[in-house]
């Protein structure tokens, strides 16, 4: 039996070593393809997808095998400084793998359909490759146990990144976000190389223990690293900057490998992190908690705001970071004042929504990309009308669309009914004044759903229904079966999620305890914390209720069959398709009520006298924080920097004299 | 016991909304001094509506059909977790205030959704009013709740405003009050009654509901009367609650919250009356104050 | 043997005169390099201790540092055949007998035990680099051989001061008049202590200058923007290496004579200023081999800083040694090939890169993210270890400012290097007959091979030679 | 012989002030060239006793420091056609206030090391600090190649006097400063300023500045 166990315990490192490794070398046959391509997909674009599919499968059955048993861990030398070669993969890691594989491999069979070599013959192999990359970096990094394997594994996820996401670099917009996300990337990396200095310090040694007591100093600039750090990977308001440019232009499935996966990683980074911290100071909770809700109103808000069908999903996944961050500051809250209630209602909502994200973002953007596809167009106001020339792309948004407004019976429901819960529950917390934070928490998140709601009502009318907007999009046809295959896998995921949360209960038990151990005797269990059977069983009831609805309207019209006629549109003869209301309009309102953080930059239509000429009313909302902070900032300091280049003027003389004069200070300050 | 609770509960489902309706129309008949429309009339409405055919229009798609689908639906499942006059909801568990929200916003959601499809400016223009105007609900309704929680310490609609309601003003009167308030306005806003939406105008510019369903007819049309009604009712089945929280006898309180309804009405119709519709930019100001009402009741609670 | 290993390059230089053909003569080069090699392994695996009053010899420190300089050269060889063969125009006699010499001069640096033969031999050094920077023989080539001259012999006289100041130290301690660096060493607790920091200060400027430390940077730019790419790999590596290893030799003797915190807290000052001069230079830096230049201005100061910060610090600054030569040979050369192929260093002619040149462009990509610091290739494990002795040392500010110049230095470098290798090559750039070959492109290949094996796996032995090294200097054997 | 250091030296710190304060390019030339003469002459002072050693060197010093780089120097003038040096950066008085200043400062300066006793009282550190300044301030103000050259001459004769404190104990130190001079004689003098005044057929520094920011 102890032999079965180990060699059980040790499979699940392999396996998912192996799905890493197959996923890494995905890429590499297919860069000896054929330049030109043929019309059907080449060889190395069916290599590419069956190696990352399979070793997606060895991955998820090693996650899998690791969920119900905790790895026996691979601790190798890894002779570089700080470096040991430690894997292990506990309930935390197994649920990111998944999560990484899964949709990673959708995504390749998705990139079959979407990015055919043959279409794309100048960066198809480059992408590919890439895309294998990122998959293996983020799986060696959740499940590095040594901070160095870890920084090797999140470089190699930043790098392979922007490699995929500037594909197309001969465009200038893809090289401008390119270069934006880079820096950002850069500036994470390099406060992580700050916060690993700092832990290694402080806890003498390299590894993802605290194996003696953090200093409440040092873990204060823990903290904060972590945050500047992992916060500006996960697209934390404000350190998103980096993240709608970047979504928006990458393909579509990287788009959503990078927002359904990618982000987590600052989530994952931020979880591990504040795991060492068995007595969190109250604060920290607090500080993540504003930090979530910030991200939370402000992502939506500016998500209602854009044009671009893309970006706005981008800045939805702002919003939905903000939310996982709301329940892991419920989590820490919990943690600080000993209530493991707190701490397995937040910590389980945080990271069910990183699932849930990924996996109804993943869907968002393969249907957006699906519709990219064929209408060759981002803007939502040239849409309209799709969902009669690609019903499966519709219906699929349309999945995607009520699941991340968090409406039941989908998975997004499931990880925010945890959220709040853990909200009210601090909110009903007896100390002091503490019990605020939840009674503000709670509110906040309402107010991100209806806005959630909102925009994705708008943008699923805009793009999906009425009539079409443009001649493109009055041509678009469905997409091929590469395409609509992941998305269905997707969308069947969020029902299942949705339907049966009790299927995922124990998992993230278990990364609760994973998380915080000294709940491991308390024998909390998250199925008698939430409600999650009878949210199943009203879930299960309420779709058979809706599909019997349906059944009855259904015979009702056989029964009296009904007259087709135009929209009446109130007495309008001739109503077309320019006079719908447009998501702008839509929208108007709303931009209207937090113009003091979207700053729209609105051009109204001057339309006095009595022949007005045909004006335009147009409104674009900028980044703020990119476009009005932070590109000025860096086009002074660039100014200001190049003020002191007159010192290289050419001059020997003055090269001399600087010799010179660091002699006589050195001399002097001796 | 609770079967027969249950029943009653299902009961009033299906009896109270519309008859609020009418109740509504006759007081307001009577303020203008008309005799007006009977008690029963939208019940007769409704039947005559399902009776009708259907008239689709040819942009519109299956979201169209099933928009009145869901907002039943889904209203039906919410009425279902609301307790009615301090009894135990038929279905009721620790969160399911959070699930009574959500329902609420499917419904929405295909609502407008619905609305949309027809491709009419009109109908678009009432969708945006309607999800604009929630997000200013929304959080008055989740602010009132965290008050109720608080005072009630139960994450449970049918505790919170349960048998215990009446202990909560003991100790928590002042915010209960400034929470009914709100939630009062929030039931204004989400039912589409003056000073936020009138329902009897002849203006589609100025309507919010009505414009968004204006190419709804038969069947679909009577679905969605009783639908709203039945928000209606539900919403108001809290305000009733929060404003008379008896609970004594269990038959009597039946009474009381039947006659509370009946009640809260004829208040409605005399709102609607004496009150002018307000012009569509100061909707949110007027929705800000019920969130700003129901902050309010979470201060005087935290002292 | 170690005489030997001088030697034969020295002959090979002299043969340059003799052969006649322009194409033939490049073959010396790799024969050269490789016959260096083949006799730098003999030596460090001969593993003889230094023997008292020799002048050459090999201790913990210069053993790291030979092999280190042998492999570069090596490998810059090879490329250098390939260059030159590309130029056949170009007159190569005196470029191949300096560049062998120039070997042979650098392999004496290192060697020597004696404080005044290893002044002459870097003196040397920047003699026969003079005909390596003015190869292409135009003005402009020119003027930065000028003024790399000028402004090396004003360091190097500098450094002789300073080695006078040393000896006069040794003198006025009353004791043997040695100067063999065993010796110094030996001798250095009663060694005068005024007349010893004066010393270090001119040392320090003196070979800060050979280095290119900031502000005694300036002549960096120009040489290595005029030089061929070949002669700019090998002085980034090669020369300023020799000049750092004079300074840790001189630095060593302070430790001995307990006399360091002075030369510390100069060294972390001025490799955070050079630093700070460096990234200020390559914000918006249009020209991409100028943008090369001062990043081997910035990453001097990181070796300076990682000696000043001290403990583990020295460990992480002699691997960064060897990481930074090996990465800026990976970026010089593909910098060159890029050069060759667009006929301009300067960003508004070149773009697309990684279309034009596959290989090449994406050498150059690598090699920038490794220079820059990323994980997994090897510069970022000796710059992180750098950062963790400031952290362990409780120099936060330190170390704040390290990682706030290590992000300017990136925002501006990658906007240089990005427009370089991404975009729609120029027409022009489409037309020029230059293709990647192996001799041009084989060298960066190995370079940066190395350069990530240094990221996923240093060697063991390489790792001891280092930590013996450190230890060396930081004289706890 | 011993007597004669001191004023040697103080010969040597006058040649200095006279290198700053002078325009004419053949006279700063020919004044380098003495120096370097007198510097030959103090290494025989310095030097107890009589050596032949000792005389190799002092005429080596002689013939590198006061023939032939000068000579090379005065070629070069000739063939360039130049007579003196027009605008420096600094003027000629404030070069020599700075001049005498640092001479001063040099003194200061050497005070606060402790000297072997042989040394003590000798004026040999501070007239080599003193040389080694002067060089300097040529070097970094003058705009003539030719003078900056001149510069790097003085520089590097202030470290030769250094090296003489050095002579007994150390006679090899002594040998590099020539060594040093030949070298860099040759090899800058020579043929980058030959090359220089071909390609610019100018020996201006302004000429040699495209190279910057």
């Amino acid at each position: 039996m102890d032999i079965v166990e180990s060699l059980d315990s040790l499979m699940t490192d392999w396996l998912i070593i192996a799905g890493t490794i197959l996923a890494a070398v995905s890429g590499v046959p297919g860069l000896w393809d054929d330049r030109k391509g043929t019309p059907g997909a080449t060889s190395g674009e069916r290599t590419a997808t069956v190696l990352l599919v399979v070793g997606a499968l060895c991955g998820i059955a090693g996650a899998a095998l690791a969920i119900a048993r905790p790895s026996a861990g691979i601790d190798l030398g890894w002779p570089v400084p700080g470096g040991r070669f430690a894997i292990h993969v506990d309930g935390i890691s197994a649920l990111f793998v998944v999560q990484i594989f899964l949709i990673s491999a959708l995504g390749s069979v998705y990139g079959l359909g979407y990015w055919k070599q043959s279409e794309h013959p100048r960066d198809g192999r480059k992408l590919r490759l890439f895309y294998g990359l990122i998959t293996a970096g983020m799986t060696l990094l959740v499940c590095a146990r040594n901070t160095m394997l870890f920084m090797a594994g999140w470089e190699i996820m930043a790098l392979a990144a922007f490699l995929s996401l500037s594909a197309q670099d001969d465009q200038r917009p893809v090289r401008e976000v390119g270069y934006v996300y880079m820096v950002a990337t850069r500036l994470a990396t390099l406060c992580l190389i700050a916060m690993f200095a700092v832990l290694s310090v402080a806890t003498g040694s390299f590894d993802f223990a605290a194996s003696r007591p953090i200093t409440p100093g040092a873990g204060t600039a823990i903290l904060i690293l972590a945050i500047a750090g992992f916060g500006l990977k996960a697209g934390i308001m404000p350190m998103h900057v980096w993240l709608p440019g970047a979504h928006a232009n990458a393909p579509s499935h990287v788009s959503a490998l990078m927002s359904g996966v990618l982000i987590k990683m600052g989530i994952y980074g931020l979880v591990r992190v504040f795991s060492l911290f068995p007595h969190p100071p109250l604060w920290w909770g607090q500080l993540v908690l504003l930090f979530g809700g910030v991200s939370g109103v402000l992502g939506v808000a500016f998500a209602i705001s854009q044009h671009d069908f893309k970006r706005l999903l981008a800045y939805h996944s702002v919003e939905n970071i903000g939310i996982i961050c709301m329940g892991l500051g419920v989590a820490l809250l919990g943690r600080s004042l000993g209530n493991s209630a707190l701490v397995a209602l937040g910590l389980s909502g945080a990271l069910l929504h990183v699932w849930n994200h990924g996996l109804f973002k993943g869907l968002l953007f393969l249907s957006a990309g699906s519709v990219l596809h064929a209408t060759h167009t981002r803007e939502i106001d040239e849409l309209g009308g799709l969902a009669k020339r690609m019903p499966w792309t519709a219906l699929g948004f349309l999945v995607g669309a009520v699941a991340i407004c968090g409406l039941p019976p989908l998975n997004g429901f499931i990880s925010e009914l945890l959220v709040y819960l853990g909200l009210f529950r601090s909110a009903a917390l007896p100390q002091g004044t503490l019990w605020l934070t939840g009674a503000l928490g709670a509110p906040a998140l309402a107010l991100i759903g209806a806005l959630a709601l909102a925009c994705f009502v708008k943008v699923h009318g805009a793009m999906f229904l009425g009539e079409p907007r443009s001649e493109r999009t009055a041509g678009a046809a469905e997409s091929s079966r590469f395409i609509l295959v992941p998305m269905a896998v997707l969308a069947g995921l969020c029902f299942v999620v949705g339907l049966l949360p009790w299927v995922v209960a124990p998992i993230l038990d278990r990364a609760v305890l994973a998380w915080a151990p000294e709940l491991a005797g308390s024998g909390l269990r998250l199925m008698v914390l939430a409600p999650l059977s009878w949210v199943s069983l009203l879930g299960g009831l309420l779709l058979v209720a809706l599909l019997l609805g349906v059944a009855l309207v259904r015979r009702n019209l056989r029964q009296k069959p009904a007259e087709k006629v135009g929209t009446w549109d109130c007495g309008y003869v001739a109503p077309g398709p320019t006079m719908q209301y447009s998501s702008s309009s839509f929208a108007q309102t709303l931009v209207g009520l937090f113009s003091w953080a979207l700053r729209p930059k609105v051009s109204k239509p001057d339309t006095r006298g009595l022949f007005p000429h045909p004006e335009a009313f147009t409104s674009n909302v900028a980044d703020v924080v990119l476009d009005s902070i932070l590109i000025p900032a860096a086009e002074l300091g660039s100014r200001a920097v190049r003020w002191f280049r007159w010192v290289q003027r050419g001059s020997m003389q003055a090269y001399l004299l600087y010799i010179l004069l660091t002699l006589l200070v050195l001399f002097f300050w001796r | 016991m609770n079967k027969i609770h249950f029943t009653i509960h299902a009961a009033l489902l299906l009896a109270m909304p519309l008859l609020l309706l009418g109740i509504i129309g006759k007081t307001k008949a009577a303020f203008a001094g008309r005799v007006g429309p009977p008690v029963l009339q939208p019940y007769l409405d409704v039947i005559k509506l399902l009776r009708k055919g259907s008239v689709f229009s040819r942009t519109t798609t299956w979201v169209f059909k099933a928009g009145p689908v869901v907002g039943l639906v889904t209203a039906l499942f919410a009425a279902a977790l609301v307790p009615l006059g301090g009894h135990l909801a038929p279905i009721s568990f620790e969160g399911d205030l959070v699930l009574f929200a959500y329902l609420l916003g499917l419904g929405r959601f295909f609502t407008v959704a619905a609305a949309l499809d027809t491709g009419s400016a009109f109908e678009g223009m009432g969708g945006a009013r309607e999800v604009t105007f929630s997000c200013l609900t929304e959080p008055a309704l989740f602010f009132g709740l965290i008050v109720l929680t608080r005072l009630s310490g139960s994450l449970s609609l049918s505790t919170m405003i349960g048998p215990g309601l009446g202990e909560a003003w003991r100790h928590g009167g002042a915010s209960l009050v400034l929470v009914g308030f709100s939630l009062f306005i929030v039931l204004l806003t989400e039912s589409c009654r003056i000073p936020v939406d009138d329902p009897n105008t002849h203006l589609e510019l100025t309507m919010i509901h009505e414009v968004m369903v204006l190419d709804h007819g038969g069947p679909a049309l009577g679905l969605i009367e009783y639908a709203s009604a039945l928000k209606l009712f539900v919403l108001g089945s809290i305000v009733v609650r929060i404003a008379i929280p008896y609970s004594g006898n269990p038959w009597a309180s039946w009474g009381v919250f039947a006659g509370g309804m009946i009640l809260l009405a004829v208040l409605i119709g005399v709102v609607e009356s004496t009150m002018a519709r307000l012009r569509m930019a100061q909707v949110p100001i007027f929705l800000l104050a019920a969130c700003l009402l129901s902050a309010l009741g979470i201060v005087l609670v935290a002292r | 043997m170690l005489l030997v290993q001088i030697l034969i390059p020295l002959l090979l230089g002299g043969l340059a005169f003799l052969v006649r053909s322009n194409l033939k003569r490049p073959w010396l080069l790799p024969l050269g390099g490789a016959g260096h090699l083949i006799g730098t392994c003999v030596v460090l695996l001969r593993n003889a201790p230094v023997t008292e009053g020799a002048w050459l010899g090999l201790d913990p420190l210069n053993k790291v540092v030979l092999g280190f300089l042998s492999l570069l050269f090596f490998l810059c060889s090879v490329y250098a055949r390939g260059y030159l063969v590309l130029r056949p125009n170009q007159p190569n006699r005196y470029f191949t007998a300096s560049l062998l010499a120039f070997l042979a001069m650098l392999t004496l640096a290192v060697e020597a035990q004696h404080l005044g033969l290893m002044w002459v031999a870097i003196e040397s050094c920047t003699l026969s680099s003079a005909p390596l920077l003015y190869f292409n023989q135009n003005p402009r080539s020119l003027e930065a051989t000028w003024k790399y001259m000028l402004i090396g012999s004003v360091g190097i006289a500098l450094a002789l001061l300073g080695s006078y100041f040393l000896a006069y130290s040794a003198l006025h301690g009353g004791m043997s008049t040695s100067l063999f660096f065993p010796d110094l060493v030996r001798e250095a607790p009663h060694l005068s202590h005024p007349w010893l920091r004066s010393a270090f200060i001119l040392l320090f400027v003196g070979y800060g200058t050979k280095m290119g430390l900031a502000p005694m940077h300036s002549w960096k730019p120009d040489a290595y923007g005029e030089a061929p790419g070949l002669v700019g790999a090998l002085l980034a590596g090669g020369l300023t290496t020799a000049a750092f290893l004079a300074i840790l030799r001189f630095f060593q003797i302070c430790t001995a004579a307990h006399d360091v915190a002075f030369a510390r807290s100069m060294m972390v000052t001025l490799g955070l200023f050079s630093m700070a001069v460096a990234a200020v230079f390559m914000v918006r830096q249009r020209d991409y081999k100028r943008m090369l230049a001062y990043s081997s201005v910035e990453h001097m100061g990181i070796l300076v800083l990682g000696i000043g910060i001290g403990g583990a610090g020295i460990f992480g600054s002699l691997l960064h040694l060897i990481n930074n030569g090996l990465t800026k040979g990976v970026l010089f050369l593909a910098a060159a090939n890029i050069h060759r192929c667009y006929g301009s260093k300067r960003v508004e002619d070149v773009s697309g890169a990684i279309r034009r040149l596959p290989v090449t462009g994406a050498l150059f990509l690598a090699g920038f993210f490794a220079i820059t610091g990323s994980p997994p290739f090897g510069p970022f494990f000796s710059e992180f270890t750098i950062l963790r002795a400031a952290v362990a040392g409780g120099r936060f500010w330190v170390a704040g400012f390290f990682l706030l110049m290590l992000f300017v230095v990136f925002v501006g470098m990658s906007s240089t290097v990005f427009a370089v290798v991404q975009g729609e090559p120029s027409d022009k750039a489409k037309a020029s007959d230059y293709k990647d070959n192996f001799f041009t492109v084989a060298p960066i290949i190995v370079f940066l091979s190395l350069v990530l094996l240094l990221g996923v796996y240093v060697p063991p032995p390489l790792s001891r030679a280092l930590h013996a090294a450190a230890g060396f200097i930081e004289m706890n054997p | 012989m011993h007597n004669l250091i001191g004023p040697l030296l103080v010969v040597v710190l006058l040649f200095n002030l006279f290198l700053l304060g002078t325009s004419r390019l053949q006279a700063v030339v020919n004044a380098s060239a003495a120096q370097g003469v007198v510097l030959g002459i103090l290494t025989l002072c310095v030097h107890e006793g009589f050596s032949t050693w000792m005389v190799l060197i002092t005429i080596g010093t002689i013939l590198v420091k006061g023939v032939l780089i000068p000579g090379m120097l005065l070629r070069a003038i000739r063939d360039a056609a130049i007579r003196r040096e027009i605008e420096p950066f600094i003027g000629f008085l404030p070069c020599l206030l700075l001049g005498a200043l640092g001479t001063g400062a040099s003194l200061v300066f050497a005070r606060t090391l402790p000297l072997a006793k042989e040394h003590v009282g000798s004026l040999l550190v501070p007239a080599a600090m003193a040389t080694v300044w002067t060089g300097f301030l040529v070097l970094t103000t003058r705009r003539k190649a030719i003078n900056q050259v001149v510069g790097y001459l003085i520089l590097e004769n202030g470290i030769y006097i250094m090296g003489l404190t050095l002579l007994h104990a150390m006679p090899f130190m002594v040998e590099m400063g020539v060594l040093l001079d030949l070298f860099v004689g040759i090899f800058v003098m020579g043929i980058i300023l030959n090359h220089i005044r071909r390609e610019f057929s100018s020996l201006d520094t302004a000429h040699l500045s495209a190279l910057k920011e």
